[in-house]
């Protein structure tokens, strides 16, 4: 019972942040500022949601199962060790290709034409 | 807890709508891959949870492990792609210079 | 001995993955780490200047910096979500370019904070040649954060302690 | 549209696929005859035997077919677009999170190959992961540094080896004095009982589909990244 309280939090936490993601990906003005949203919205819910759904496979306990929720705590490691790069290089090659930085002026233009 | 697992996946499901916009409209080519790479990591959470709701999930672990190594593999790759073919970019100084020793 | 050390990592992460121990399914796992460790053992730990003993010690010291990563993780998705859910035409939103120096010598510590700014709140970073970061902020608070050295104080009483 | 309604149920015990006595064969005697838990797997490597080996032969023969189309041997190809091209320093960090990742993945490759019985996986698959290690190697240094660790030659070799290993098996149970890839023979040379041999002798099997994808990926990759020239590329 406890198992599934805690299964609960974790997994609709991870959701929230999930949202925080795909609207900043909508919202965000620039390339870069959408990239903010895209690598960093997703770590920290794919984190709370693996680790949710490793926490409820734990609940049942045998040996079978905690090596289950061994292997998804290691996609969580293994997708917070990659995300970052991810992000990293597609940035770069965003400034390679030659994208531009937002600034409020341009704003200002777009909003006087 | 099944239908709670259930209600997760179409919400994941649910959020993927929305990126689906910046791949259709998403000014430049490399916006479209950064969307699809966000698409992809949701996909690795939502195959664990379908093994959740199936009860399988010994097996669902390892297709998602393979799609978040694809998924990271291709992203490289495409950001690598766009790191070299680029017909306007302009060198560096020094950049030139190591290229012509 | 590091290749020795390397095997019994590979065996490990074999056991997690497998989850069968009769004697077939053992005896096909050390095949498999011992086969990874011939052709690819040097992949890992690629300055072996250092002793394996100093090496796990910086292994030790790891998991506390983590932890506190774990937090500023969870501090910079809090960000993005008050920044993607707040109304109006993003005010707060205030993007620039910034250049940092770092003191870091070694290619990992340096690898490791790359990351830990990518990590935390409101910068990423774009590109590292030598010892100068290029670093994509969002916001103004978070540029001047970029200033302060105190993650890369902790990254090297990690990973340079006989350095500093 | 309104044909739909007359479909089976999914996963309808009933339905006409399901209760063709060969379909029942195989889901009620595999376990008796293979001892592999993992049906699909038995029905590919070992049921339809034939038809995996033709598939490894046919992915081989894809392979050459495109190192015909694409590779360009000499130097006839100086003037062709080199300006725009530029190798640069590998990026420390690409270069350091893939380095510590590539040892993984071919981990979790072998993983894949030796667990087709009790899993979903096998040679195909892990074939693919274990090339995607390659190709990530080649994506974070570049095409020479991937070239020098396992050269054009020697991938070939490996490609033909898997195939040869495929039709070793088959070989020796003819050899043996039964049907050409019927494995239970093999127990006479092997240390196991003849259903244990059947099982042992799919994993062989595996392994040398495994070599040949491995092989043909990467080749294909890297053709198709340095248009055939193998010097540089993505």
């Amino acid at each position: 019972m406890i198992v599934d309280t805690i299964c609960i939090v974790l997994v609709s936490l991870g959701l929230l942040f999930f949202v925080g993601g795909a609207v900043g990906v909508i919202r965000f003005p620039d390339f870069y500022t959408r990239m903010h949203a895209a690598g960093k919205g997703d770590t920290m819910s794919v984190f709370l949601v693996l680790v949710g759904l490793a926490v409820y496979q734990l609940g049942d306990f045998s040996l079978g199962n905690a090596l289950v929720a061994g292997k998804i705590l290691f996609i969580t490691v293994f997708i917070m060790w990659a995300s970052p790069t991810s992000t990293h290089a597609l940035i770069r090659a965003g400034l390679e290709e030659g994208q531009k930085v937002w600034t409020r002026d341009d704003k200002k233009e777009e909003s006087e034409k | 807890m099944d239908s709670f697992f259930i209600f997760a996946g179409i919400a994941i499901f649910a959020l993927m709508l929305p990126i689906l916009y910046r791949i259709m409209v998403g000014p430049t080519a490399i916006d479209r891959i950064v969307a699809v790479n966000v698409i992809g990591t949701k996909t690795t959470v939502l195959l664990v949870i379908i093994g959740m709701v199936f009860q399988r999930v010994e097996m669902f672990v390892d297709f998602a492990l393979t799609y978040a190594l694809l998924n990271f593999i291709g992203s490289l790759a495409a950001a690598r792609f766009f790191d070299r073919v680029n017909p306007n970019k302009e060198f560096t100084e020094s950049e030139i210079k190591e290229q012509e020793l | 001995m590091y290749r020795l050390s390397i095997f019994l990592l590979l065996f490990g992460i074999w056991i997690i993955f497998s989850g069968l121990f009769d004697a077939f399914h053992t005896t096909l796992g050390l095949i498999s780490a011992a086969f990874v460790t011939l052709i690819s053992s040097e992949f890992f730990f690629a300055d072996r200047s250092a002793g394996v003993g100093a090496r796990i010690q910086q292994i030790i010291r790891l998991p506390i910096y983590l932890l506190w990563m774990l937090y500023q993780i969870l501090l910079s998705n809090i960000h993005i979500l008050k920044l993607a859910l707040s109304p109006g035409d993003l005010e707060e939103v205030e993007p620039s370019l910034i250049r940092v120096k770092t003191n870091l010598k070694t290619d990992f510590g340096k690898w490791m904070l790359a990351n830990s700014i990518t990590l935390t709140p409101g910068t990423i970073t774009i590109d590292i040649e030598g010892d100068e970061l290029l670093i994509h902020s969002i916001s103004k608070a978070t540029s001047a954060g970029v200033e302060d050295d105190s993650m890369e104080r902790k990254i090297a009483a990690i990973f340079e302690r006989e350095n500093s | 549209m309104s044909a739909v309604s007359d479909f089976p149920d999914w996963g309808d015990p009933n339905s006409p696929a399901n209760s063709y006595r060969l379909s029942q064969h195989y889901v009620t005697e595999t376990i008796h005859e293979t001892s592999v838990p993992n049906m699909v797997t038995a029905v590919l490597a070992d049921y339809r035997g034939y038809d995996t080996m033709f598939e490894t032969v046919v992915i081989f023969t894809a392979g050459i077919a495109i190192i015909g189309i694409l590779r360009r041997f000499g130097n006839d190809d100086k003037d062709a677009a080199k300006p725009t091209l530029y190798t640069k320093k590998p990026d420390l960090i690409i270069d350091t999170t893939c380095r510590l990742m590539i040892p993984i993945i071919q981990l979790f490759a072998l993983y894949v190959i030796a667990h087709g019985h009790h899993s979903p996986g096998g040679g195909f698959q892990g074939g693919v992961i274990f090339g995607a290690s390659f190709i990530l190697l080649a994506v974070s240094r570049d095409l020479q540094a991937a070239q020098k660790w396992v050269p054009e030659k020697r991938i070939l070799n490996l490609a033909g080896i898997g195939v040869l290993i495929y039709a070793g098996f088959g070989l020796g149970s003819l050899l043996l004095g039964q049907n050409f890839l019927d494995y239970a023979i093999l127990h006479k040379i092997m240390p196991a009982t003849p259903i244990e041999a059947r099982s042992h002798s799919m994993l062989g099997v595996e392994i040398g589909v495994a070599f040949t994808v491995t092989a043909i990926m990467f080749s294909i990759y890297s053709n198709l990244a340095s248009n055939g020239s193998m010097k540089e590329g993505l």
